[in-house]
């Protein structure tokens, strides 16, 4: 079991700040495609991963980052801080 | 080195001070402010979203890395979550250095990865609903710097 | 736009706040402050001499040279004389602009010129009597990047 | 008659903080050669022209500025604010 938190848009595209997912997926890549594969809204939020950023286990990562382990997923816009 | 993520205003000159009254040695103290700041005349407040847990991390991690490549006597980063009116204070860093160079590259380097690599989200709300602040190309070239 | 130069202490934190609530539409604030620093453990006190009259053409020409350069909505200069002790509060800085990168470099810009071109001179005071500031050619060097 | 302002190193060398010169000299530099022969006190204050900087009437300038109509000379060493 992964926890995927989802923040701004993109928690509003898929309509739900987290959940917990069963998957076999070996990379961030393949969980979101497992994912996309599965409903309409999250084919439509991660439809443009350019636009997208992702924190594994609260670490900035890239999308062919390894699932091994990992407890916690995060799929985010570009950050705007300061 | 102080972080702090909270939902609450802060008042920069006390925190100014009290921040300046702690650094020992230091002969140059430098304060950036962030003000909601209102340019079409239609904001009505901004909600900053932000991922707790991971949001202090990344603060401390910022910091950890200004301390240590500008040898900061010390350094401080107040940022806030929830709603805010415009001219409201969203967020503030100090640093403490020997020379005035230091401090302010370390304040600015504190600032560019704030904008970029922490993970806080500014939506706009006005008369026609609200919107999610665009992240800018400016902010992420002003990375390359460092 | 202020000036102010002053023989009393002043309170960097209420002065900022200050600023921070009168620089309407401003996003970014940068304050800079100048402590005494005791390098050498040896320091009894500072006294910062200067050319009245003078002093004060020469901070009104450099805040309003950055406010014009670099748009600001407001700056703030408050510089001290007279005889200080080793962590008080010698002078600062404050710039307000639309985005941080103005502010920033107004204020490097300020304190770039206030080093070398605004009549101060330090003179230290130690155990062993009394000696001036030599000015720092790193410090000549800063202006030529304005 | 103009009146001349010495500040810091150069003030303690001279020993006032200004005084009032009746001088024909048309430029900075012939009036500080006129003092320099004046007085050893002043040769020695004067020694090094690369060490002290000038204002005329309050604005800083070179030693070939010239004198007419000046009020106000100051001669000091290089700025240490901030």
């Amino acid at each position: 079991m992964i926890e995927i938190l989802y923040f701004a848009w993109v928690r509003e595209r898929i309509g739900l700040p987290r959940e917990k997912v069963e998957t076999s997926a070996g990379t961030v890549s393949e969980l979101v495609a497992e994912l996309s594969a599965r409903e309409e809204r999250y084919a439509l939020a991660f439809s443009d991963l350019t636009a997208l950023r992702v924190a594994v286990d609260q670490e900035l990562t890239d999308f062919d980052a390894p699932l091994e382990g990992v407890r916690e997923i995060a799929f985010f816009p570009p950050m705007t801080g300061g | 080195m102080e972080v702090r993520v909270q939902e609450a205003p802060f008042a920069a000159g006390a925190e100014l001070d009290r921040f300046t009254a702690r650094a020992e040695g230091a002969g140059a103290v430098v304060s950036f402010s962030g003000i909601v700041r209102d340019d079409s005349g239609q904001l009505t407040e901004m909600r900053i979203e932000h991922y707790p847990g991971m949001t202090e991390k990344a603060l401390e991690s910022i910091a950890g890395q200004a301390v240590e490549r500008w040898a900061l006597a010390d350094a401080l980063v107040i940022h806030r979550f929830g709603t805010m009116k415009p001219g409201e204070q969203i967020m503030m860093v100090a640093t403490a250095a020997r020379h005035r160079k230091h401090a302010f590259e370390a304040a600015e380097f504190l600032m560019d990865y704030l904008k970029s690599r922490a993970p806080f989200w500014k939506q706009e709300r006005g008369p026609d609903g609200t919107e999610w602040v665009a992240a800018k190309q400016d902010d992420e070239d002003a990375l390359t710097r460092w």
